[in-house]
């Protein structure tokens, strides 16, 4: 492992970011978008591993905040799909395209 | 070039397919399939980094709670096997241009800066240090943020609940 | 307890009092008996000051206090007053008290209509007594708000449109004064040496050309928006004829003479070389306003339409005696004011009350509203003839004060301007003489105006007080020019010192 | 002060606490006691006025062999700087008493008159009020010691003649008459306003007799640098005087400014008496009077043009008078005809004891004028009055039913036309003598013009009291109308004997006495002009017949031009309603709309299309808002390398 250099991880990890912007971005399904973001999140916990493994070894901060990362995406997680099926409720459709009364 | 590093070049293909997959399926429900393979590759990741407790905390929390939560959302809001409708070229256009330009920027940096690692002595990320620093209440400890997510996931739960709640119609 | 302080707390205090009372008869006594303790009060004020005034206190302003009020930015409360503010004082005391009382029968919403309306006077009164240009500034502003409240839920017809024109026109030229008067701070700290925004230190300070040119043009024409100055006058028709009768009054019996308050307290008596430089502009606007105005004014057909493009071309008048720059101008500019604020809130008052019985303002529409309803038919036309210029009124005595002042300005240019000035007494009569032919005089056009009540006792009230006050200064002008003389000189003076300088 | 500066000042203050009263009190009393009150302060008044005029004349007016001003009152009014300064003033001097007189007799002879005329008016005490304003503002026009104050008493006595106008006011035409009134004498005043400017400016003064001195002493320097500048051939001085002459031009109803006089005749007959015959329309004589010795002396060019305004008004009305119907017409272009003759005497006068002669002639005339003409208009109110109408053609005959008004009209036709041994052949005579001394070209008009004065007076006598029998019965109208018939009486004696007082004594240019003077053979023409005229008149009108049409047809198109008095109310109509409303008013109306507030409501949609456009970027999609965020957040980021890196 010591031979992948640091930047390799963290170019991984930015592929994967914006990936998950591109998908942001692209879909009009709000739990595809959902999708994205985790995978987002998921590409800054690598880099915080990362980091906390090639920089500050002698440290555990980089673990910490990948646990609590992960701890609010959980949170935001459930809440996402809850608002989702309450908007369901409401509209219909999921699709961000005609949820968009907050307008003007 | 060691094992390990052939097995994270690997791992890191698998993790950017599944990746591209999950973003340009057409099918929600496939896409929350890759999503979840993708997911696991990087769970393998972290273990070929000696990290096993945030591997399992992956595991558990990402693959087993977050995309099974996915996946009944999408069953509550989606008949099977339906096709997404696809984007407008416009947008298309701007998010490629906006995540390329943005990943050639990081790209850039990524690979012109210098790092420094620090010289101090690694320790070991065992579960037990984890634990020990994550309940400790002296300086470095973080009992607080610790307590302070614990609250975050209680008032998400208790949110979710209600918003996802029926209201009565009048 | 400083005197002027309460001039300024009686008007909060019944603010105050206003907002705690439940029924509507006592919210319109105590904005009756407020403002009626203010008239009081300001008279007693103005008899003091002249007992001072005669026993040889010769300071520039009386009763002068500061009070630190944001002390990093060298905001002070400071007040004092001289003859003009006095009058200026007097008058809005004199129409606050008429616009309550024709604002009587008021439907909805009384408190907040009363409140607004005493909020108005305060701002007023604050401006007046006010010698630190911020908290002119401030008071400034507080003149304004209400306005716009005061249309939009009180006014008639197109409202909405009027109060958001009338609002917005008038910040636009509060923000001009404002940059204006923010310019002289800096300025001060750089010329003179300690940033101030106090009246007395500024004018110690000499300014240079560069500096006073720009900001003399911004402040003089922030504060024409407020007098109607030609071309952006067009608040005041829209806003006029929308407003309710006792804003009407207050609009252009008040707030147009904050604008010329402004105009020769700050503009020009702060700024003396770029007045003399550059005074030829608000010079030639002032002609175009009050012969255009009056031409204009010829077309209108509603009666409120009327008076306020006439209130446009007599406030040309004070402009035009602020920018001649000769001493009699100045105190005609001053006598006009106050005249022409006394004279058209009567006007308004009058219009209202025909409006409020006939249910219309256009001036063929009507007729023949002196046989039905004498008294207010009586002091529509007592108006009207105050608006022409009759002597015995106070138009004429201001009117000439303001031609022969002009006419001390020699040179081609300022003749054709005085001349100018002077026809219009002719399209005013016309169209004076217009509006009474048709809707006073003449025979009673509808079935309906044969049951039409004359006025109520709270309306003969309030236009007998005008009245009084149109006759008082039209009888004995003397008084006012006593009043008012010597603070015009000291205006004046300065331009003789920097005609000395240069 | 003086008895009689207290008289002087009760004389005007007694007029202005009866408007007072009657106008705040006019509703609680009867209109009977509004009448008593308001006629009795007149005669007061006019007791007063007698009393002042035998002090000035007989006791203190005589200074050193010459009558001098004196002033009884002067109060500073109203300070504009130094120099100048509104001074109310009450100012005796021999036109100002005599002035006087006139008002206060005449205005008490129609205040008695109008008790039975106005009678059961609704609006009685309102008529007594607007009256005593009138009689008090003419009187304070009068002793103005001050361009100003005689300014302001110009104004109060225009509005109280619009008032008085006005005073049938449901009545359109009498709404019109009023605002034609009084726009057009306040279009004069413009002029005069000017005028007072540029002659305060000139002089540095207000003051009346201060401003004759300085502007008549030819070392003056206020009178150096007056002159100095010129325009269009005539100095400044006299361009400020002819301006002030507008102002008198107007209110003396001078050509151009003359239409609103035959229409103000909308007014009751009495005001039309008073007003309008015998008192403010003489306002502009007086004005010239007033300044006559700065018009003689410094600007004579201006004076000249005074003189041939006034003997051309005088032609050009009296030929108008020629050819009108209603009979108040038929006055006031008499009156314009007879003014217009005062002023041109003021005209053809100079400066100096035989050349002022005219100066003399026209107060002479302004005397006896009030009288006779004040007695025509009572006279033909009550001939209104009897016939309830204006026209001609309803009267006829009358001479039967109504002998004492018949009686003393023909006394005042009589004196009007000239016929010796009456007060008007004096007058006139005076006058014409002036004017054969002074400038022959208008002597020989003036001639003319007293031949067509004896005309239509006289067909306007025979029109009314012959021509036919008459239509109403023989019952007398003058039955129980005592207060009607004793002002008449009154006046014709006034008229028939006011001539005989030897005016040149009192009145003279410099306050020196001096006699008028009188010659048998010069008097000849103008009685023979004057006989000439009676005598076409009597052949025409003394029967019915179907002279008056072939003679109006023989004069064919120039008969219908004088008819319709030459178009000038027409061309005048034009002007204002067609140019004035059209091309200046609605264009005015028009641009302040749609430019002017069309760039304030510019800027508003200016703003509102603006903030139209770029609404769309608030779309409510969440995706566009992160797309603008991250965007946002790349050209920093770039920004930041670029600069920093």
């Amino acid at each position: 492992m010591e031979q992948v250099p640091l930047s390799h991880v963290l170019i991984l990890s930015s592929c994967l970011f914006f990936l998950g912007i591109y998908g942001f971005f692209s879909r009009r399904n709000m739990i595809t978008m959902l999708m994205s973001i985790e995978l987002i999140l998921n590409s800054i916990n690598i880099n915080f591993i990362a980091f906390n493994k090639y920089l500050y070894p002698h440290q555990l901060e980089g673990v910490f905040f990948t646990l609590f990362i992960i701890t609010v995406a959980a949170a935001e997680v459930s809440l996402a799909i809850a608002i989702i099926i309450n908007l369901y409720r409401k509209f219909n459709t999921i699709d961000v395209e005609d949820t968009n009364t907050m307008k003007f | 070039m060691s094992a390990s590093a052939v097995m994270f070049y690997i791992l890191g293909a698998l993790v950017l397919t599944f990746g591209v997959l999950t973003v340009f399926t057409r099918k929600i429900f496939r896409a929350a399939v890759y999503l979840l393979l993708s997911l696991i590759g990087i769970a393998a990741i972290y273990i070929i980094m000696d990290m096993q407790f945030i591997a399992a905390l992956q595991i558990v929390i990402y693959v087993g709670g977050i995309v099974v939560l996915i996946i009944f959302s999408i069953f509550l809001t989606h008949q099977a096997g339906e096709r997404l409708p696809s984007r407008l070229p416009k947008h298309l256009l701007w998010s490629i241009l906006l995540s390329g330009v943005g990943l050639l920027l990081a790209t850039h940096i990524l690979y012109h800066f210098s790092y420094k690692p620090s010289i101090e002595p690694a320790i070991e990320h065992s579960v037990k240090n984890i634990g020990t620093q994550l309940i400790d209440f002296r300086s470095y400890g973080y009992v607080f943020p610790f307590e302070v997510v614990s609250i975050l996931l209680l008032a998400a739960m208790v949110g979710s609940i209600i918003i996802a709640m029926k209201t009565k119609k009048n | 307890m400083n005197v002027l302080s309460i001039l300024i707390l009686i008007p909060l205090i019944t603010a105050l009092v206003l907002l705690m009372v439940r029924k509507e008869l006592h919210m319109k006594l105590i904005a009756l008996f407020g403002s009626i303790a203010q008239l009081g009060y300001s008279v007693w004020l103005t008899n003091y000051y002249i007992n001072f005034r005669k026993a040889g206190d010769t300071a520039e302003m009386l009763f002068q206090t500061s009070l630190g009020w944001f002390k990093p930015l060298n905001i002070y409360f400071s007040t004092g007053v001289d003859g003009i503010s006095l009058t200026m004082i007097l008058l809005t005391a004199m129409v606050v008290v008429a616009g309550i009382l024709v604002s009587w029968k008021i439907q909805h919403q009384v408190k907040e209509f009363f409140f607004l309306i005493v909020l108005l006077s305060l701002g007023a009164y604050g401006f007046f007594i006010s010698t630190d240009l911020f908290m002119m500034f401030f008071f400034l502003e507080l003149a304004v708000i209400p306005k716009y409240l005061l249309i939009g839920i009180w006014g008639s017809g197109k409202k909405e449109y009027s109060a958001m024109k009338l609002a917005l026109m008038l910040m636009a030229g509060s923000a001009l004064v404002f940059l204006g008067i923010a310019a002289l701070y800096f300025a001060s700290g750089i010329y003179g040496g300690q940033y101030t925004w106090n009246i007395h230190e500024l004018t110690q300070i000499n300014f240079p050309m560069s500096v006073q040119v720009p900001i003399y043009l911004l402040i003089f024409t922030g504060f024409g928006v407020f007098t109607a100055m030609f071309p952006f006058h067009t608040w005041a028709p829209d806003g006029h004829s929308s407003a309710p009768t006792a804003a009407s009054m207050f609009l252009a019996g008040i707030s147009m003479k904050l604008g010329g308050y402004g105009a020769l307290r700050v503009a020009t008596y702060l700024l003396p070389n770029a007045a003399q430089e550059w005074s030829w502009i608000f010079i030639i606007l002032a002609s175009i306003a009050i012969i255009y105005g009056a031409f204009a004014t010829m077309m209108q057909k509603d009666l409120k339409y009327m008076n306020a493009y006439s209130s446009v071309s007599h406030c040309g008048f004070v402009i035009l005696g602020i920018a001649m720059l000769t001493k009699t101008a100045f105190m005609g500019a001053v006598m006009q004011m106050v005249s022409h604020g006394i004279m058209t809130a009567l006007f308004f008052a009058a219009i209202g009350m025909i409006y409020d019985r006939a249910h219309t303002r256009q001036a063929n529409e009507l007729g023949g509203m002196l046989k039905q309803m004498p008294f207010i038919g009586t002091a529509f036309i007592i108006a009207g003839l105050t608006s022409l210029g009759l002597p015995g009124f106070s138009g004429f005595v201001s009117e000439m004060t303001v031609f022969v002042g002009s006419w001390e300005r020699t040179g081609i240019f300022y003749r054709v301007a005085t001349i100018l000035a002077c026809a219009s007494i002719v399209v005013t009569a016309v169209y004076i003489l217009r509006s009474v032919g048709f809707a006073i005089w003449g025979t009673i056009t509808n079935k309906e105006y044969e049951t039409l009540k004359d006025a109520t006792w709270n309306e003969k009230a309030a236009a007998v007080l005008l009245i009084a006050g149109i006759v008082f200064i039209g009888v004995l002008p003397f008084w006012v020019v006593n009043l008012i003389s010597n603070d015009t000189i000291t205006i004046f003076n300065k331009f003789i010192s920097v005609a000395v300088a240069n | 002060m003086s008895t009689y500066d207290i008289a002087a000042l009760l004389i005007l203050l007694l007029p202005i606490l009866s408007f007072a009263g009657l106008s705040f009190l006019g509703k609680r009393i009867t209109p009977c006691t509004a009448g008593i009150v308001g006629t009795t302060v007149l005669f007061v008044a006019a007791g007063l006025a007698l009393f002042t005029a035998y002090g000035y004349f007989f006791q203190f007016g005589e200074v050193a062999g010459a009558y001098a001003h004196h002033t009884s009152l002067e109060i500073n009014w109203l300070q504009f700087n130094e120099n100048l300064s509104i001074n109310l003033s009450i100012i005796l001097d021999p036109i100002s008493v005599m002035m006087l007189v006139v008002i206060t007799v005449i205005s008490a002879m129609v205040h008695l008159y109008s008790f039975k005329y106005m009678h059961g008016e609704e609006r009685f005490a309102t008529y007594y009020a607007y009256l005593a304003l009138f009689t008090f503002s003419m009187l304070g026009l009068v002793v103005s010691g001050n361009l100003f104050q005689m300014y302001i008493f110009w104004e109060l006595v225009g509005v109280s003649s619009f008032l008085l106008i006005g005073f049938y006011f449901t009545k359109p035409s009498a709404i019109a008459a009023a605002k034609k009134a009084f726009i057009v004498t306040r279009f004069a005043d413009l002029g005069f306003l000017l005028g007072i400017l540029m002659l305060s400016y000139g002089a540095e003064t207000l003051d009346f007799f201060v401003l004759i001195e300085r502007l008549t002493q030819p070392d003056s320097v206020y009178l150096a640098s007056f002159t100095a500048t010129s325009f269009m051939g005539l100095s400044a001085l006299s361009w400020g005087l002819l301006l002030v002459f507008t102002g008198g031009a107007g209110k003396s109803a001078m050509f151009p400014l003359h239409i609103w006089l035959p229409d103000a005749m909308e007014g009751p007959t009495p005001v039309s008496a008073l007003i309008h015959a015998a008192t403010m329309v003489v306002a502009g004589v007086y004005l010239v009077a007033r300044l006559f010795p700065v018009f003689a002396i410094s600007a004579p060019d201006a004076l000249a043009i005074v003189g041939y305004i006034g003997v051309f008004t005088a032609l050009f009305a009296a030929v108008i008078a020629c050819t009108q119907t209603d009979i108040k017409r038929v006055l006031a272009y008499s009156t314009i005809s007879q003014i217009a003759f005062m002023m041109f005497a003021l005209g053809v006068a100079g400066w100096g004891e035989e050349k002022a002669e005219g100066f003399t002639a026209s107060m002479f005339h302004l005397f006896t004028h009030a009288f006779f003409k004040a007695l025509l208009f009572l006279g033909a109110g009550a001939v209104i009055h009897a016939v309830h109408s204006n026209e001609m053609k309803d009267m006829g005959g009358l001479r039967k039913s109504m002998p004492i008004t018949h009686i003393t009209f023909l006394i005042a036709c009589l004196a009007i036309a000239g016929v010796p041994l009456l007060s008007g052949f004096f007058s006139k005579e005076a006058i014409l003598n002036a004017a054969y001394h002074g400038n022959p070209m208008i002597f020989y008009v003036a001639l003319l013009t007293s031949g067509l004065t004896a005309f239509y007076m006289f067909r306007l006598y025979f029109r009314i009291f012959w021509y036919k029998a008459d239509e109403h019965g023989h019952h007398n109208h003058e039955k129980g109308m005592w207060a009607m018939n004793l002002p008449l009486i009154i006046l014709a004696i006034g008229a028939a004997f006011t001539g005989y007082i030897p005016f040149g004594d009192f009145v003279s240019a410099d306050g020196k006495p001096f006699e008028l003077p009188f010659h048998l053979t010069f008097s000849i023409a103008p009685v023979l002009a004057g006989v000439i005229g009676i005598g076409i008149a009597w052949m025409m009108y003394s029967k019915q017949n179907s002279n008056p049409d072939k003679v109006s047809a023989s004069f064919g198109r120039f008969y219908n031009w004088a008819y319709h008095k030459f178009y000038i109310d027409e061309i005048y109509l034009f002007v204002t309603k067609k140019v004035l409303f059209n091309l200046v008013g609605r264009p005015a109306a028009w641009f302040d709309k749609n430019v002017v507030d069309g760039m304030i409501n510019g800027y508003a949609s200016i703003t509102s299309t603006t903030s139209e456009a770029i609404k769309g970027m608030q779309s409510g999609r969440l995706q566009t808002y992160t797309l603008f965020f991250l965007g946002g957040v790349l050209v920093v980021a770039i920004l930041l390398i670029v600069n920093f890196i």
